[in-house]
């Protein structure tokens, strides 16, 4: 049987005539967490954006549980249960907090809906205040909360976070990583971006480092201590 | 060099060395030496509407106030059957212009966007019902002018405006005068507050800008450049009319000038010339020429992602 | 503290609606010193430093800058004291060069943004300016590159570059490390720590270690409210700052 | 010489709102020229048909085409006031001959009259003017008057009131509201609470489906009379419907007009286009005689130009009104009937003025 | 003016004012919600108008006509969105300007071609022809009381289904940012489509509607497409409530005005909007 959730073959992605990702693959399993890191500008985003079809790849393939989503329109494919908390956090500038949430939500395709309101807000009590401000009007922190619960809020099987705690206080930020773990434990895969190796080490099964465009260091946590020294070099740590 | 690409360099001297020679070939046709001279005061009015729209960011449909003032000014401010100086008068009315600009920019400007495009539209149509219902300036059937005036500079006259083909070089001049006006302002120090109040207002007003006067300059600017433009087309014909304050003269201008390329400057010209080349040639080919008409400008739009001069662009520009 | 005090708040509060952004803040920013700015998200630090530039008008309170009353006056005239601020999301020209982006941010100390003839470069003096700015930050080899096209790192670094060009006597920087990789954040603290010789900066941030290398006053906002000011050691000895801020991460570096 | 090609430009709209009036007015001059083509002497007819939109502002730079690219001896056009104006600048003075078809503005026949400049048609204050002697006769003292505030509906209701209260009448309240406003529910409910003897109005085309159905809407029909200048009920009757019942209007013509030329033409026009014409058809028609019966009396030879207009201002048109000669300023000089809407048809009831002259007011010809 | 006369002339304005919304109600949705600068909205109530006069001819019943004219609308709309709007949505707004006003160019065209020049008139159907006593010598129609009603119905679906349902968020949502309704796994094509489809068909509706108490004449469409901008305007872009308002505040001075002064009736919306502008820059119910 076969255990991949999400699998990635050999993608490549221009922009105009700049080749961003060279020939990328690797594999999530179901269940696991995998982080990917890198440094500025080295195409992370673009391997996600690539993933949910909002780039087109030139050339590679995207399997999602099994099928070829590769040619499938970015809404289709979030549809088999797939969320996104993009970089820059896509926050609706008319759309007050609970609609953001109200408009995201629904069950599952196999229509589990355990992430309700009520559960998003439980887990982000600091949004409950804020309900009816518009999203663009929350801090910075706030608005990376909103979104996160409007991914939780579509009952995924996998979640993509584009680094998540970009301009997160530490408490909170410890906050999220645990909502991440927490996320994974009740059976989300994660597949999380992020320049924290720290964290990252602790909270994922599995780890992907690319360097222009090209998976440069892929392996398990034991194997990444292993190698430390030379992925901390490749992320300039 | 102020003309920065090599496409704009291009049309521009092919533009004027063909429109330098146009009366040669049509000397004894009057009608088509008119319709030039009309179509470059439009392209004068385009291009004054263009800064305004593409490269100060202020999208307004509004802008045929000051055309249509342009000539009426003419007939309120000369005194009754004399010849008067055309340029003094010009400048005359030009400044005049500027004022009603400025009181105008100051009560416009205070809104953005669309609701900035609205309140334009709204003082234009005021003027226009202004004019409209006033029987002291004609009403709906307009006004004539009777007297063109004399062109002389220190006593030495070069061109006589009874002379359909004088009359279109005049035009002509006030198409590079404009041209080069815009561009210089563009150039300037001031053209560069200008662009970054368009690129990103929030930013340029935290790095200590008053944004609200550059705004106000260029559209006083804008809006005078429009005002000679008014002006010249009402002393072609001799005819003033409220109908040239509608907005659907400002709707019209601006059509042009997205066709043409938006806040190209040069584009403008370009895109007046084809606008009214099309219609000259649909309006003699059908009665149903709204019909094609309407389907060319869908066409282009869809084909074209810049308009007619970054079409230009991809093909001459390297 | 022994420099004298540039820039000061007294009781200064925001709201919005029912919500108190920031609730009567009385602080003091000396000259040639980092003040850091920390505090939970929602704290109210961006508000304070909006309130600082004057993009934001107080709900209530006073700002006084050498001495004077301030609050009240248009946003450019901040600049014009020398207040200048960089912000938080990115916010650059993003379609014209690194250059004119530090040209615009420059001319204005220099006459003749009103001069409607001369060409915008014929003024040797303000492309020296912005030329001088962008190699501060670092980017002297990205003159002429389009804002857009240059890494995020580096949109971050114009970003400080475009506050430097204007010359201030104050920095008011809300989270420049943000988004940052390492080694770009390495330079920046490497050039505030140079920077603070000879300005006055107000830091928000949220990278600790940058903060704690950097800050010679601290100040800790919790909830719109002001927790504590003091040197960064009396700040991370404080439980109150541990429960509401740090958390365990930092007990772990620490 | 004879046999040279006539040539005829139109200027007239054929889009927007006033498209239909230009349509009929070019197919009654087509017809014209068709049943008379024997009396052109051999010279062919050739068209340059040019849409105005009913735009002012385009009037001078078609005109001009006609007039030195295209060179028509005559122009025929407009329909819309504010274009004649334009038309009138380039063509006053000029060989060439330019016919209204249409366009009732004082000023084309008054100050701004010119040899070469000739009406078909009508000018506003004809209409309008018998109007107040029929209402003194019905014995309406008391006239609320209403219509748009340009230059036509001025017209109008002046000429109205300067026969009505030098009878004696007393105009209650003058309303002018802005062209082309439509919205005249309030003024419908005004006239209702000011209850005047009648109501005088102008309007035309939609506006005068519009008013007259609100009217109706109202329940103001049948309690006060209706009346107006003739345009009220013309070529609107259909959507009026009902409304339009017992509303009395003065005009210079009416499709029941019991005359033989009336019904001659009618089926020529019906047989021709296939519906039947209406008062702009006829106006072209009329413009269309005016050609061809000079070109026959000058045998065909049209190049002199001052032998053409003194022909042209000779000429009795035997129209399909009745027969009308020019006035000195280049007007007709015409029957005004008093029609009644019946059954949704204009139903002549009396001629309210023989032969009337338009004062031509500050024309010097 | 008498006590009297006053209530007749609210009641005129207000009825105006509910015309006036449903007519800008569609412009509302797709340009004060979707953000889309649609200018031939005017041609889609000059197409629903002369829709609803050729069926109701061609059938005999307006009833039928209505529910026809309605239909074929909401097909056109979704054909112009596929055909032509969308390939605009990444683009600048004044590309929408320039194509719809093309889009403006055709219909007008096609009126003339397909319908020809003369005006029409559509009669009130015989169910709701009768009229009520209204005051001495005047009665108000049944049919402007039924128009008036449906505005009323219209506004309430349309306030609702915007601000109070998911739909109405997403469309919002999708104003904001396409590409993150997308990344929430919502087809933002097709809701797109039928959004805009539903806006041309409010448009028809209210040419449908309106027919037999207005005269169906070409250029119809333009003349009354600047008055719905000032509407929306007036109450804030994206807002339902505000247009609602706007409306009734436009139709009942306007109303006045037209009794009041007349020869200032035209130019009385514009000065009121540009004092509600001068006052607040975006509108009445901007947030
Ligand atoms: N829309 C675009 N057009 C052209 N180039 C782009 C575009 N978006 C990104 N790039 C380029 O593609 C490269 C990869 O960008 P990407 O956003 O994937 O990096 P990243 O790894 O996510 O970086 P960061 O950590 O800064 O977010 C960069 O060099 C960037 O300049
Ligand atoms: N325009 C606004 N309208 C209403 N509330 C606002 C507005 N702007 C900010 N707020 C609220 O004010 C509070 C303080 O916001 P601020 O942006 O100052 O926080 P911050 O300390 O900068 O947080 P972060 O570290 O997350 O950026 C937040 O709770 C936010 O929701
Ligand atoms: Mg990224
Ligand atoms: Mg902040």
């Amino acid at each position: 049987m076969n255990n991949s959730l999400l699998e990635v073959k050999n993608l490549n992605t221009l922009y105009g005539r700049s080749h961003i990702l060279h020939d990328l693959s690797f594999c999530l399993d179901k269940g696991k967490s995998m982080s990917l890191m890198g440094r500025n500008g080295m195409g992370k985003t673009t391997t996600l954006k690539s993933i949910l079809g909002i780039v087109s790849p030139r050339s590679g393939h995207v399997y999602f549980d099994g099928e070829d989503i590769t040619k499938l329109p970015t809404w289709k494919r979030m549809r088999r249960d797939i969320a996104y908390v993009p970089e820059g956090r896509g926050m609706f500038h008319n759309l007050t907090v609970k609609e953001h949430l109200q408009m995201a939500a629904r069950p599952s395709s196999n229509g589990d809906k355990s992430w309700d309101f009520d559960r998003v807000m439980a887990t982000f009590p600091r949004l409950q205040e804020r309900l009816s401000n518009l999203g663009t009007e929350l801090s910075g922190g706030e608005q990376q909360m909103l979104a996160i619960g409007r991914a939780l809020a579509t009952n995924p099987r996998l979640m993509i976070l584009d680094e998540a705690t970009e301009g997160l206080a530490p408490l909170i930020r410890e906050d999220i990583w645990n909502v991440i773990a927490t996320i994974r434990e009740s059976g989300i895969s994660t597949l999380v971006v992020d320049k924290n190796i720290r964290a990252l080490r602790k909270l994922c099964d599995h780890h992907v480092v690319v360097v222009k465009g090209k998976v440069h260091f892929s392996g398990s946590s034991e194997e990444l201590a292993q190698n430390l020294q030379e992925v901390e070099t490749a992320l300039s740590v | 060099m102020i003309f920065e690409k090599r496409t704009e360099r291009i049309f521009l001297a092919t533009f004027f060395v063909i429109a330098l020679c146009i009366p040669l070939f049509l000397e004894s046709n009057s009608f088509f030496v008119g319709k030039a001279t009309t179509v470059l005061i439009l392209a004068i009015f385009v291009m004054s509407l263009d800064f305004l729209v593409g490269r100060v960011g202020l999208v307004t449909l509004g802008h045929a106030l000051f055309y249509g003032l342009g000539g009426y000014l003419f007939v309120i401010l000369t005194p009754e059957y004399e010849a008067v100086n055309f340029w003094i008068y010009a400048i005359y009315i030009m400044c005049v212009s500027a004022f009603v600009a400025l009181v105008v920019g100051v009560v416009v400007l205070r809104t953005s966007g669309i609701y900035f495009i609205m309140i334009t539209l709204a003082i234009s149509q005021m003027a226009y019902y202004f004019f409209f219902d006033s029987l002291h300036f004609g009403g709906g059937d307009g006004l004539f002018i009777f007297i063109k005036p004399d062109t002389s500079i220190f006593g030495l006259s070069f061109l006589n405006l009874d002379n359909p083909t004088h009359f279109y070089y005049l035009a002509l001049l006030g198409v590079l005068i404009t041209l080069l006006t815009i561009k210089i302002v563009l150039r300037s120090r001031f053209g560069r507050i200008v662009e970054a109040s368009r690129l990103n207002p929030a930013r340029t007003e935290a790095l200590g800008y008053n944004i609200f006067s550059f705004k106000l300059i260029s559209y006083v600017i804008g809006s005078t450049l429009a005002a000679y433009a008014g002006l010249l087309f009402a002393l072609q014909y001799g005819y003033v009319n409220p109908q040239f304050m509608t907005w659907e003269m400002s709707g019209t201008a601006l059509v042009m000038s997205i066709l043409g390329g938006i806040g190209t400057i040069y584009g403008a010209i370009l895109g007046t010339i084809t606008y009214e080349g099309l219609q000259y040639f649909f309006e003699h080919m059908s009665e149903n020429w709204m019909l094609f008409m309407g389907g060319s400008i869908i066409l282009m739009v869809l084909l074209l992602r810049k308009g007619l001069t970054g079409y230009l662009e991809k093909l001459l520009e390297k | 503290m022994a420099n004298k005090i540039i820039l000061e708040t007294e009781s200064l509060s925001k709201h919005w609606g029912g919500i108190k952004a920031l609730n009567d803040i009385s602080l003091q920013f000396h000259d040639k010193q980092l003040h850091g700015v920390v505090g939970p998200n929602g704290a109210g630090k961006s508000t304070l430093l909006n309130m600082l530039c004057g993009a934001l008008k107080p709900s209530s309170g006073c700002i006084f800058h050498n001495g004077e009353q301030i609050e009240g006056m248009k946003p450019w005239n901040f600049v014009r004291r020398g207040i200048g601020r960089s912000f938080q999301k990115t916010n650059i020209y993003a379609d014209i060069t690194c250059l004119e982006n530090c040209a615009i941010a420059t001319q204005r100390r220099f006459t003749g943004s009103f001069n409607l003839f001369a060409s915008r470069h014929s003024n040797k003096m303000v492309t020296e300016a912005a030329e001088k700015a962008l190699l501060q930050v670092g980017l002297s080899n990205r003159i002429s590159s389009i804002a857009a096209e240059i890494s995020y790192g580096e949109q971050r670094q114009l970003e400080l570059a475009m506050v430097l060009a204007t010359d201030p006597c104050i920095l008011l920087l809300d989270e420049p490390m943000a988004g940052m990789g390492h080694e770009e954040s390495l330079r920046i603290i490497e050039l505030l720590n140079e920077l603070k010789k000879s300005y006055s900066i107000v830091l928000v941030e949220h990278d600790m270690d940058a903060i704690f290398e950097l800050s010679d006053q601290l100040t800790v906002l919790d909830n719109g409210t002001h927790l504590i000011t003091g040197t960064v050691d009396e700040v991370r000895n404080e439980p109150r700052v541990k429960e509401a801020y740090l958390g365990k991460e930092e007990e772990e570096t620490a | 010489a004879a046999g040279d090609p006539i040539k005829i430009g139109l200027m007239l709209p054929f889009s927007g709102i006033y498209a239909q009036l230009g349509e009929a007015g070019r197919d009654g001059l087509k017809l014209a020229l068709k049943e008379k083509a024997s009396e052109l002497h051999g010279s062919p007819i050739e068209f340059v048909e040019l849409d105005t939109e009913a735009k002012p502002s385009r009037a001078p730079e078609l005109a001009s085409s006609l007039l030195n690219q295209h060179e028509a001896d005559f122009v025929i056009g407009p329909v819309h006031s504010g274009v004649a104006m334009g038309m009138i600048k380039m063509l006053r003075g000029k060989d060439t001959i330019m016919i209204i078809p249409n366009a009732g503005s004082a000023a084309a026949t008054g100050p701004l009259c010119s040899p070469n400049i000739f009406r078909t048609s009508f000018s506003s204050w004809q209409p309008s003017y018998p109007m107040g002697k029929i209402a003194l006769e019905k014995g309406y003292k008391k006239v609320y008057a209403i219509s748009w505030n340009y230059g036509m509906g001025q017209e109008s209701l002046d000429a109205f009131e300067e026969s009505f209260t030098a009878g004696g009448g007393e105009i209650v309240k003058k309303v002018l509201l802005p062209f082309p406003s439509t919205n005249f529910q309030p003024n419908v409910s005004d006239i209702a609470d000011q209850n005047p003897d009648a109501v005088f109005t102008f309007f035309a085309g939609g506006g005068a489906i519009k008013f007259v159905k609100d009217f109706d809407a109202m329940g103001l029909r049948g309690k006060i009379p209706l009346m107006g200048s003739g345009f009220l009920t013309e070529g609107t009757l259909t959507a009026q419907g009902d409304a339009a019942e017992g509303v009395m209007t003065g005009l210079h013509y009416a499709e029941q007009l019991d005359i033989p030329k009336n019904h001659e033409f009618r089926e020529a026009f019906n047989t021709e286009y296939g519906h039947y014409p209406d008062i702009y058809a006829v106006q072209g028609y009329d413009a269309g005689q005016a050609i061809t019966n000079t070109v026959n009396l000058l045998k065909g030879d049209i190049s002199d130009k001052q032998a053409v207009i003194s022909t042209m201002e000779g000429l009795t048109i035997d129209s399909p009104r009745g027969a009308f000669t020019f006035s000195k300023a280049h007007n007709p000089i015409q029957n005004i009937y008093l029609r009644e809407v019946k059954d949704g048809v204009n139903v002549v009831q009396s001629i309210a003025a023989e032969a009337l002259e338009d004062p031509a007011r500050g024309c010097k010809l | 003016m008498s006590a009297e006369l006053f209530f007749v002339q609210l009641v005129n304005g207000v009825q105006y004012g509910l015309l006036l919304f449903l007519i800008a109600s569609g412009l509302t949705l797709i340009f004060g919600v979707m953000g889309i600068l649609n200018l031939a909205h005017g041609s889609m109530y000059m197409v629903g108008a002369y829709l609803v006069w050729y069926f109701a001819a061609v059938t005999g019943s307006f009833t039928a006509a209505a529910a026809l004219s309605a239909v074929i609308a909401l097909g056109l709309g979704i054909l112009i969105e596929r055909l032509l709007i969308q390939r605009l949505y990444n683009r600048n707004h004044l590309d929408q300007v320039l194509l719809t006003i093309g889009m403006i160019f055709v219909f007008n065209a096609l009126q003339s071609i397909l319908w020809g020049n003369d005006p029409h008139g559509v009669s009130v159907p015989d169910a709701l022809s009768g009229s009520i006593p209204f005051t001495d010598n005047s009665s108000y129609p049944i049919y402007r009381i039924f128009a008036a009603l449906i505005c009323i119905g219209i506004a309430a679906a349309l306030y609702f289904v915007v601000s109070k349902t998911r739909l109405g968020m997403l469309i919002r949502a999708g104003e904001s940012n396409r590409e993150m309704v997308e990344a929430l796994g919502v087809n933002i094509k097709n809701l797109y489509t039928i959004v805009f489809a539903i806006g041309v068909m409010l448009a028809a509706i209210s040419g449908i509607i309106a027919a037999p108490m207005r005269s169906i004449v070409p250029g119809m469409g333009e003349s009354v497409l600047i008055t719905c901008f000032v509407v929306v305007v007036i109450g804030g872009m994206g807002s339902i409530k505000g247009a609602f308002v706007g409306a009734l505040l436009v139709g009942v001075i306007s109303t006045f005005a037209a009794v009041l002064i007349p020869s200032m009736s035209n130019m009385i919306i514009y000065i009121f909007m540009i004092l509600v502008l001068l006052v607040k820059p975006q509108g009445l119910f901007s947030k």
